[in-house]
């Protein structure tokens, strides 16, 4: 059976070590928070400024000066710190988080990243901080569907799509598979309803 | 000397064609009223380097929707309720320039540490890495990144003393300090000025080396985007 | 995790022919206890970046004494009472890097960023640019310059709490949240060690991601030069 | 009647003007703080992490913690800030501090200045922050003697010693005289026991 969204959060949340220091950017991967456990010991860290994030914020705990990256109301857990713009980049840029999850459109099977623009030419370009995670964690989990909406693998031999960043990203988890990436191509690690015959045909 | 009594005092004498770095990621740290009496003061043909490009018809939004700003400098124009910017754009009125966000704040960090030019690992390979000169330095690709310099930088903090020493709060810290150091001019919004040495000195964020005018303005009650 | 029982067993490991990072100016912020517990531990043919180049026959001084020193980059090895570098180095015993201050300062910072190499003002004309780049951005002159990454870094703050978050002591802090940055892995000793959200997130110097392994040790009461 | 060297730290503290962001580096230009009064504002900045740094300490004052850069204990004055060596050498390298005065060994007339290394054989070079200094405070006072222990002006054509930074310094306070220095060369703005006649012969 293809796995939820919630499944595939939660698998990847296992993945992630101990003690580890996380970034999971905006949208979907921002789920993995929620399947966490406090054994784990795992901080978040969130581009806009601060270590140590908690969970969503919800009435009087809501404050407009607490965010994530997703501008969403947070909240903060003990031991937390605030810094600035320049000092959490120098976090994720100098290599010092040990994971991040982000989504993409497509990831090829030698890491190549491509998660900020569809190439549409009347989109408005946005890239954020994709670019700087991208190149900057020490290991880059995807976690997205295998097929796009009409069908197409996500996981390529080469991306079409305008790249965010080369050679960056280690494993892939999506609904149907996860994989690792890198100089020697794909490795599917677990399927999850489709045969590995399947999968080779597709990807 | 650097407490100023009016936000409009605050803003006087920013020229047309000034580049105006502007703190806040999203609503939070926004200085928005100082950029309303920027719209009062009038200065037009701006350069508006920020993290985003305005929300909803306020702060940023209002500045680009009174037709002020000929090119925005940006990591993420792109949001929910970044109509106005959405609208300009797509008229062709407004000049964009994306930048990831980590080079948005290293290259004013540059500007404001005398920094001539940095190789930065991030973009290589990338459409916004092109035209720009590339290096492979112990087996790594680096891009090569050029200051961004303000005239003004308006940015928001919780409290300062009357030396220019600032605090801020929480997340609303973000682009504020490195702003704070890369302008010509830094204008602060607190909602609190205390006397000096009423902020430890252990515990302050941006020295008031880096601020030169200082002004109160009660904090608005803006909407939190994700709280709506 | 971070916590360990004793100085000896935070040294753990530093190999023979490892880059270390030490903190301090002079004696301020210098990890005393550490450094003795490293010249216990045997570690030798060290490169030892730190600003001045020990004073008196302790800390620095000591572990030069000791013979595990190969090179000393530093920006100020010259200094009333740093006997034992000056006569290695006029023994011709140890090799000398001199670096100015702020260089050292940046390209650890470069190191800990990410940063591949930068363009600075520092030094252009003089002799320490002498055989490095050069190039003219906007009209003036600039030297570029390398990170300097460390294996380890041996730093002493204030407090730490138990997740590595430190904050330190007035200007005993100078190199200590830069050294953090830059090394493989970062060793603190601090005189507190509180729990986690004991230290206010807002004051919070050096976040733990840079901080590997914390030990408690007793403050050294050492002399101040200029008060002797 | 030449200057002594306190009326000379004296005469240097007179010129700064009020509100300035100022690094006094290490030795005699120190002296200058003890001739700058309240009413002037100045906030002193010292390279070690520290503005707002405040007279010396004593007895039970002193703080092993707390010292200037020349490892000097010192106090802080109300609305002192700390700060670590990257920010504080971002001050001076990018252009915040307003006045910085240092010694010297030489100043060229074109405002090059050589203050840290004899150009001796024997001599350990070490260098501290003057090279970021010299490069980086808007104005860059020179204090020093007119002649050295041999009676040769230290205010040269060209410097002879090793270069701490090329066309920085614009102005040098001596015991004889003040100059401004620069691209037209060293002007007069007075003297002191000595004619401007005298003194062109010399320099």
């Amino acid at each position: 059976m293809p796995l939820s969204t919630g499944e595939l959060a939660a698998l990847v949340a296992r993945d992630i070590p101990a003690g580890s220091y996380v970034n999971l950017g905006i949208g979907q991967p921002t789920r993995v928070a929620d399947h966490l456990t406090p054994e784990q010991g795992v901080i978040l860290h969130t581009e806009n400024g601060m270590l140590n994030m908690g969970p969503a914020a919800t009435g009087d705990d809501i404050d407009p000066d607490l965010t994530n990256a997703g501008k969403v109301p947070v909240t903060e857990l003990p031991g937390a710190s605030y810094f600035h713009h320049a000092d959490s980049f120098m976090m994720m840029r100098g290599g010092h988080l040990d994971v991040c999850v982000l989504g993409a459109f497509q990831v090829s099977v030698h890491g190549d990243l491509a998660n900020w623009h569809t190439g549409a030419p009347d989109a408005i370009p946005a890239v954020g901080g994709a670019m700087d995670l991208a190149i900057g964690a020490k290991q880059v989990y995807v976690m997205m569907t295998l097929f796009d909406k009409q069908g197409r693998p996500k996981l390529v031999p080469k991306c079409t799509y305008p790249l965010t960043g080369l050679r960056c990203v280690s494993r892939v988890y999506t609904d149907l598979a996860v994989f690792d990436v890198g100089a020697g191509g794909a490795v599917v690690r677990e399927s999850f309803g489709i045969t590995r015959e399947q999968l080779r045909q597709v990807t | 000397m650097k407490l100023r009594e009016s936000v409009d005092e605050a803003v006087a004498g920013i020229a047309d064609g000034s580049t105006v770095l502007v703190g806040g990621f999203g609503m939070a740290g926004m200085p928005f009223d100082l950029i309303d009496a920027l719209i009062r003061q009038g200065a037009t043909g701006l350069t508006i380097v920020s993290n985003n490009a305005g929300n909803g018809d306020v702060g940023l939004a209002a500045l680009l929707k009174a037709g002020r700003v000929q090119k925005v400098i940006c990591s993420f124009p792109r949001q929910s309720d970044s109509y106005v910017f959405d609208d300009l754009y797509r008229a062709g009125r407004i000049e964009l320039e994306v930048v990831p966000q980590g080079n948005l704040a290293e290259r004013m960090r540059a500007a404001g540490a005398g920094i001539g030019a940095f190789y930065c690992p991030t973009a290589v390979g990338t459409p916004l890495a092109e035209g720009k000169e590339t290096r492979t330095i112990d087996g790594r690709d680096y891009v090569l990144e050029f200051p961004i310099k303000g005239d003004v930088a308006l940015i928001s903090a919780h409290r300062a003393d009357r030396l220019g020493n600032l605090v801020y709060r929480k997340t609303a810290r973000n682009f504020g300090p490195v702003m704070a150091t890369a302008a010509t001019t830094t204008i602060v919004q607190v909602s609190e000025v205390v006397e000096a040495g009423s902020i430890d000195p252990e515990t302050v964020v941006t020295p008031g080396i880096f601020v030169d005018r200082v002004v109160r303005a009660e904090a608005r009650s803006y909407m939190v985007e994700g709280a709506r």
